[in-house]
């Protein structure tokens, strides 16, 4: 069985894991992957899932960059009869077009987050600086429309900084710098929530070298889960994270087996559960658990 | 003398960009005194400035033989993936910078054979390491961030002497001892020579296809230590991202610094000053607190008033400009007195 | 055979040499199917460069054409959404706006004898950021009129699809071919590709001619965001991220010198075809990780230059004696 | 009056270039234009056709007044030039040169067969015979000087300016370029020729126009002038000694103890393999047609395109000239003919040009001393009477001859024992032209030895101790002492059409 797989790129520890998994999984299951690589564009996704059905593969998983614009390419594959799954992102083409979708709710995440903010400052006033990701991005539209969300309730809680970090650590850092000094060296901020784990990290080391404590003078809640967060909560430098698993794979070559067995439909959407991890919950077990998926 | 001459254009920008922010940032200029440290807006610009005031040195000289160097932001992610990986192998602090600068020299030269043996055209020469180099970047980290806990090589990211960040020092430092170089030997001219005509700096002797080369590893140097301070700084090699687009973010320091991209003639210190300035504009940016989706907008808009103004041009229009609204109020009193008569 | 159209032949040489080699590896490398996939996955590629052709044949370079198609993509997609107004009267406009800004920016490159890279490089941060101010969304473009355009193609033997897009492609490399080969305006580029200060004194206008080939350029962006905005039905404002510097690779490999002065929109076309070529190999292949994806594709385009060098200096030896 | 110029003035940043010119050129009449370099000819002829902006003055084309602002502008209103420094596209196919800006169209599209058999048209009549849809830089520079002139004359409806055509032209194309101009002259056309070849203007003007330093001197109908005077006019003084075609410096009977000798020195497709021994101070000539090879001999001389058979030795053993450092290093210089590409570094200052090969020669690490640079450039500025503001100028910004002088200083300082020179008088004045022989003479009496390519055979009769010919790109006489006169050259060049090479 051939199975051609459409990854948006390595922009990411996050993602590298992802692919290392899928890998792993095909192999488990016999399942010869045929893996291309988009360099974060779209037109070479769809470029490749053409190429896919030109070889005439089985079943093909598609990452989608972007929500939009799936439509043709989904239809190309369905009149082939080449069954498309979709990982960890969404498409807003027709449902019929691809036989299930494996992800996580990202507004759910971003909510995830918001929630806990409220429930650990308790009623406290709380002036909370944002981390976005890259502007534009669906992870970043919808974990900053989540967490809006899951902070809506709290009235003592306001966001008063937002500012893209590309989802590096660089930019983390260097954009957490600016808040820091632009909120008077850091004593008016209450909470950092970052939109990846990575400029979470870097704004932890801009936080220190301010001569703060990150975890303690400022509440730091991001999304994703990998391993190094879990490093800085075991060490008390930040609190809470929401996983985002990277192993998509599994779930979508299981509805494909049994899709491909006896017809079976998946639901539409199968959603990965969306975990919220504190320092409460054994970081550095975590830690030693990941560390080696290739994030 | 003639060097306050000739970068005087770039320190009055710099000016007029400081009075802009700090008209929407009033503590802009603040700086204080922080653990034996000085800490500031003035002097995050100062450690932020680093990578692409390192990279302007070296871009100031590849563009100066009329060349250009795309690959730059590449091979920092190279040399800082061969830095962190050397540290997490233990190999120490000596070695492991000494490889991540034999990287760069590798890439560098690399470019400069493909550019001055091979004959390609500097932009396609350097693209081929620009899209192939974060690959093997990736292949160093195997696609994760690599980190590190290295006390010493973070040093060079976020340690400071005599109170100044590190990053800091290293740019001022290495574009001081680079421009001095270039004027204390020959090599400022014969590099100008080759820049503006290298069929005849060949016929007269200079050897074009070496010093083409040097240029070209220099500037694989300055990527190296611009690299070095990018991993430094995160504590970690962060091949998908370090140095992503800052070669365009160089080239432009190199423009703003007022060189010609068609080669000869070149100010190192007018580079790094023009680093100094885009610096500026983001920093400058995310202080103001403006929603990201415009900074783009607002960093080009101010890029091109900067160029625009300070384009050799502007001033032969701004003379045209004078001399016909004078021509035009003469005429115009000339009507007005004959009409008193 | 004229010396000058040495590069060209090299050029399709190296295409059809390499086209051999991977369908010996992957027979159906030859089936319309993948030819077809060529056309329409490359489509918006190809109409670009071919602006991005006579930019270069002109000693410049644009880097905004990137950003501009998508900003190209969001602009439709928007007024779509937001207006009543019909496609066509959409991509009008925008045509003229996309002209409009490359005159804008070939005229700044005139009048303030600024490099047109710093000029474009401007210009890219401007467009990808005016097409930020516009949506940050991605934006789907649901239309009767694109759902027809979608489905415009011809089905070739074979199951491959010569879509709309593809035709519109070829027939612009065929405009720029006539643009640039056959036209006074054409024979103002490459003079001003040989040295601005010769031109000048042969009786180019420079200043008419400068601002002329930057708006083509706009032109041809333009388009190439309408043509990639049939192409994936949305608007995204992320889009075509680097997309510049794919063209300018293009552009080289079908033998264009970057100089300026020198070259082919047809060889533009191969050269097209061969980074699309080159992409199809690898998803074919399929076994390469994402670093190594990189790698490759860097060292082929080496390879494709170097054969190219190395032919070149093989006929004019030949030649000579 | 044709074309009126009145009080035209130009100021460059330091340079008045032309101080109130006043200029009338009479249809049918062929007007001279002559003044040291620098005095501002060329800089008159291109803000006249529009190249440069004037800052005052006015001018009259049959009677109105115009004021063209580029060069196409002129070109529509009949003024065809040859700019000095040949300005048209090597990139582009001589057809598309000669048609530039006028190309036969079909359907709106240019017809290119149309466009060949144009070309073809205006090359008739100038003895070329070449290809023309191959590109233009494929052909060396006197052909490129006669596909300008061409390009000029069909351009030319009232007026036709030529700056230098003659620069790089042999006897017999200068022939054919005067029937040209005379037939145009006789048509009505109003012609404007400069040059520094006296006898050519003397055979072909009417009137001459004298400028010193950017102002009129005089104006006079050729015939009314002697060569004295002319001189005087352009240089404000007298000139002894003046090299003319009488002159002739004749050392017979002298020696020269051998210093190189080159043996079956060649290569494909270049120049057949030659012999050639080089006297220590002597003077060799080399003489030939456009394209016979002369230029090539020099270059495998000096590395530039490496030798493939043969061998150069001198007393110590066998040099090794496999590229220009090489050969510098065993002590050749070699200053090229087109020096817009090859020779100056445009952006660079005169001292840096003329120190530039010193430097090279020393080494990146061992910078010349500022002093020592200055004290150079001065040096040579006075020695050769390079017109410039000071050291510190743009070599770009010279007047061509004065370049010329810059390349030459360049490589006198680096004081070689065999120097090429290649038309190394190309475009310099009747003055600096005598003191650049002369100075041949004084480097050769202390032992250098000299190598020029002219096609000016007076040139090479005044200088030259041994004449070596060259033709179809092999060297076939050798000419010794008294025997060297322009007969005895000429007959040895025409030779080729009796003698079919092997
Ligand atoms: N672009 C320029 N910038 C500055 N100075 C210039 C420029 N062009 C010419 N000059 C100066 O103007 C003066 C006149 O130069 P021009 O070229 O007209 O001389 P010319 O009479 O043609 O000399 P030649 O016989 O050497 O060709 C010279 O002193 C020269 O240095
Ligand atoms: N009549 C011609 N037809 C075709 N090609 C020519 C002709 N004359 C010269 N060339 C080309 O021009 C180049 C220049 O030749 P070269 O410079 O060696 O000759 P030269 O004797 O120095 O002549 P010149 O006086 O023009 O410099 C040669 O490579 C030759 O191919
Ligand atoms: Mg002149
Ligand atoms: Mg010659």
């Amino acid at each position: 069985q051939t199975v051609g797989f459409s990854q948006i790129g390595s922009e990411s520890g996050w993602r590298a894991a992802e692919t290392t998994l899928t890998r792993q999984q095909a192999e488990e299951r016999g399942i010869d992957l045929k893996f291309s690589d988009a360099q974060q564009k779209q037109e070479n996704q769809i470029a490749a899932i053409r190429s896919f059905i030109a070889q005439g593969v089985d079943a093909i998983l598609l990452a989608p960059v972007v929500a939009t614009g799936w439509d043709s390419v989904l239809e190309e594959a369905q009149e082939a009869e080449i069954p498309v799954v979709l990982l960890d992102r969404q498409v807003d083409s027709d449902p019929s077009l691809y036989l299930t979708a494996v992800g996580s709710d990202l507004v759910h995440e971003g909510e995830v987050a918001g929630q806990w903010l409220v429930d650990a400052v308790g009623g406290k006033e709380c002036r909370v600086v944002e981390l976005q990701g890259t502007t534009g991005s669906s992870p970043a539209i919808d974990r900053k429309t989540g967490f809006e969300q899951g902070i809506s309730g709290a009235d003592n809680i306001e966001i008063v900084r937002s500012q893209t970090g590309d989802f590096t650590r660089a930019q983390g850092k260097e954009v957490m710098e600016s808040f820091l000094q632009a909120e008077g060296g850091g004593a008016d901020i209450c909470a950092l929530y970052a939109h990846n784990d990575d400029m979470a990290v870097g704004a932890i080391q801009a936080i220190k070298e301010a001569g703060l404590k990150p975890g303690e003078d400022i509440l730091i809640v991001s999304i994703d889960a990998v391993p190094d967060i879990f490093q800085a909560m075991a060490a008390g430098e930040a609190n809470a994270t929401v996983e985002l698993t990277p192993n998509m794979a599994g779930p979508a070559f299981d509805a494909l087996a049994a899709y491909m067995a006896d017809g079976t439909e998946p639901e539409k959407f199968i959603q990965t559960e969306s975990k919220l991890y504190t320092q409460d919950d054994d970081p550095a077990g975590e830690y030693e658990r990941r560390k080696d998926l290739g994030y | 003398m003639t060097l306050l001459r000739r970068v005087a254009p770039q320190l009055l920008t710099l000016v007029a960009l400081v009075a802009l922010v700090s008209f929407f940032f009033p503590g802009f200029l603040r700086v204080e005194m922080v653990d034996g440290r000085l800490v500031g807006p003035v002097m995050d610009i100062l450690k932020r400035g680093a990578p692409v005031g390192l990279l302007a040195v070296g871009m100031t000289l590849v563009i100066a033989t009329r060349g250009i160097d795309l690959s730059v932001g590449t091979t920092m992610a190279i040399t800082g993936a061969v830095a962190a990986w050397s540290i997490t192998q233990g190999y120490g602090l000596g070695p492991a910078l000494a490889l991540a600068l034999l990287t760069g020299v590798a890439a560098g030269l690399w470019n400069g054979v493909l550019v001055a043996v091979l004959g390609i055209q500097p932009i396609v020469a350097t693209l081929i390491l620009m899209t192939s180099g974060r690959g093997i970047a990736q292949l160093v980290t195997e696609g994760r961030i690599l980190t590190f806990s290295h006390e010493g090589l973070a040093f060079f990211g976020s340690g400071a002497v005599l109170g100044i960040p590190t990053p800091a020092w290293l740019w001022v430092l290495t574009a001081g001892g680079v421009a001095l170089l270039m004027r204390r030997s020959a090599l400022g001219m014969l590099i100008e020579a080759v820049g503006v005509n290298r069929a005849a700096s060949a016929l007269a002797g200079v050897n074009a296809t070496v010093l083409l080369i040097a240029v070209y590893i220099a500037s694989g140097l300055c990527a190296a230590l611009a690299g070095i301070v990018a991993t430094a700084d995160i504590r970690g090699a962060d091949a998908n991202n370090a140095g992503l687009w800052l070669e365009l973010d160089a080239i432009l320091a190199v423009v703003i610094g007022g060189n010609s991209l068609l080669g000869g003639r070149f100010s190192i210190i007018a580079s790094v000053l023009g680093a100094l300035i885009i610096q500026t504009v983001d920093t400058g940016i995310l202080l103001a607190g403006f929603p990201s989706e415009y900074n783009l907008v607002i960093k080009a808009a101010l890029v091109l008033i900067i160029l625009v103004v300070q384009s050799p041009n502007m001033s032969h229009h701004w003379h045209l400009l004078r001399r016909s609204a004078l021509a035009r109020r003469e005429t115009a009193m000339q009507a007005a007195r004959e009409q008193g008569k | 055979m004229n010396p000058r159209l040495y590069p060209l032949a090299a050029t399709v040489a190296i295409f059809a040499l390499a086209w051999v080699i991977c369908a010996a590896q992957f027979p159906f490398m030859l089936s319309t199917r993948v030819v077809g996939n060529l056309l329409t996955d490359n489509a918006y590629l190809g109409i670009v460069a071919v602006g991005m052709t006579v930019v270069i044949l002109s000693g410049g370079i644009d880097l905004s054409v990137g950003s501009v198609i998508a900003f190209s993509g969001v602009f439709v997609a928007v007024m779509l959404r937001d207006t009543g107004l019909h496609p066509l009267a959409v991509f009008a406009l925008l045509l003229i706006l996309t002209t409009g800004f490359g005159a804008a920016m070939g005229l700044l490159i005139h009048a303030l004898a600024m490099p047109p890279f710093i000029v474009t490089l401007a210009g890219m941060f401007l467009a990808r950021g005016a097409a930020y101010m516009l949506t940050i969304d991605s934006v789907p473009i649901d239309h009767a009129f694109y759902d027809f355009l979608d489905d415009a193609y011809y089905l070739m033997p074979g199951k491959g699809r010569l879509t709309l897009i593809g035709v519109v492609m070829l027939l612009t490399v065929a405009f720029g071919m006539i643009i640039a080969h056959r036209t006074r305006f054409g024979a103002s580029v490459f003079a001003l590709g040989g040295g601005e200060a010769a031109a000048r004194l042969m009786g180019v206008k420079v200043a008419r001619t400068t601002v002329a080939i930057y708006a083509f350029s706009g032109l041809m962006a333009g388009l190439s965001g309408i043509v990639f905005s049939i192409y994936t039905s949305s608007g995204y404002p992320l889009a075509t991220v680097g997309t510049e510097l794919t063209a300018i690779a293009a552009v080289v490999i079908g033998g264009t010198l970057l100089t300026g002065g020198a070259g082919f929109v047809f060889g533009t076309l191969i050269g097209v075809l061969t980074m699309g070529l080159i992409q199809t190999y690898i998803v074919f292949d399929g076994t390469l990780s994402s670093w190594w994806t990189k790698i490759i594709i860097g060292l082929l385009l080496l390879a494709f230059i170097l054969l190219q060098k190395g032919l070149l200096r093989l006929s004019l030896a030949r030649s000579r004696t | 009056m044709l074309l009126s110029i009145r009080s035209l003035t130009k100021t460059f940043p330091g340079t008045r270039a032309l101080d109130a010119v006043d200029f009338d050129l009479a249809a049918g009449e062929v007007h001279a234009f002559l003044g040291e370099n620098g005095a501002g000819k060329s800089t008159l002829i291109k803000c006249l056709t529009g190249a440069y902006e004037r800052d005052a003055g006015t001018i009259l084309l049959d009677g109105t007044e115009v004021s063209p602002r580029s060069t196409a502008e002129a070109q529509d209103l009949g003024i065809g030039t040859v700019y000095q420094e040949v300005n048209l596209l090597p990139n582009l196919s001589v057809a598309q040169n000669l048609t530039f800006g006028r190309e036969p169209r079909r359907f709106g599209m240019v017809d290119p067969r149309a466009q060949r058999r144009q070309a073809e048209a205006m090359l008739e009549g100038y003895g070329l015979d070449i290809d023309v849809s191959r590109d233009l830089g494929a052909y060396s520079v006197a052909i490129r000087q006669i596909i300008a002139i061409a390009r000029a004359v069909a351009l030319s409806g009232k007026i036709l300016i030529l700056d230098e055509p003659t620069a790089s032209l042999d006897s017999r194309e200068v022939e054919t370029l005067f029937g040209v101009v005379r037939g145009l002259r006789d048509q009505g056309l109003g012609i404007v020729f400069v040059s520094h070849f006296l006898d050519q203007v003397f055979d072909l003007t009417d009137r001459v126009t004298v400028l010193r330093n950017g102002q009129k001197v005089t104006t006079e109908r050729t015939a009314d002038l002697d060569r004295v005077r002319l001189i005087e006019h352009m240089l404000g003084r007298t000139l002894e000694g003046e090299v003319s075609g009488t002159a002739k410096r004749h050392r017979a009977g002298q020696s020269w103890p051998e210093m190189l000798r080159f043996e079956g020195f060649g290569r494909r497709g270049h120049v057949a393999p030659f012999d050639l021994t080089v006297g220590k101070g002597e003077v060799l000539g080399l003489a030939g047609l456009l394209g016979s090879g002369r230029t090539e001999s020099a270059e495998l001389m000096f590395g530039l395109v490496p030798a493939q058979t043969g061998s150069a030795e001198d007393q110590s053993g066998t040099l090794d000239l496999s590229s220009p450092r090489k050969a510098i290093s065993a002590g050749f210089g070699f200053a090229p003919e087109e020096r817009k590409t090859d020779g100056i570094v445009a952006d660079l200052s005169v001292r840096e040009n003329i120190v530039l090969a010193l430097q090279a020669r020393r080494g990146w690490a061992r910078p010349l001393p500022r002093a020592e640079q200055r004290r150079l450039a001065e040096d040579y500025i006075r020695k050769l009477d390079i017109r410039t503001s000071g050291p510190e100028k743009p070599i770009g910004e010279l007047s061509g001859g004065n370049q010329q002088k810059v390349v030459l200083a360049r490589w006198l300082a680096m004081n070689p024992r065999f120097l090429i020179l290649d038309e190394p008088t190309r475009g310099i004045d009747v003055g600096a032209h005598a003191e650049i022989l002369r100075l041949i003479q004084d480097v050769t009496a202390q032992g250098m030895s000299i190598l020029v390519i002219s096609s000016e055979l007076d040139e090479l009769i005044a200088v030259a101790d041994r004449v070596i010919v060259v033709r179809d790109r092999r060297h076939v006489a050798e000419i010794t002492g008294a025997e060297i006169t322009t007969a005895t050259i000429v007959r040895a060049i025409a030779s080729s059409d009796t003698e079919v090479p092997a």
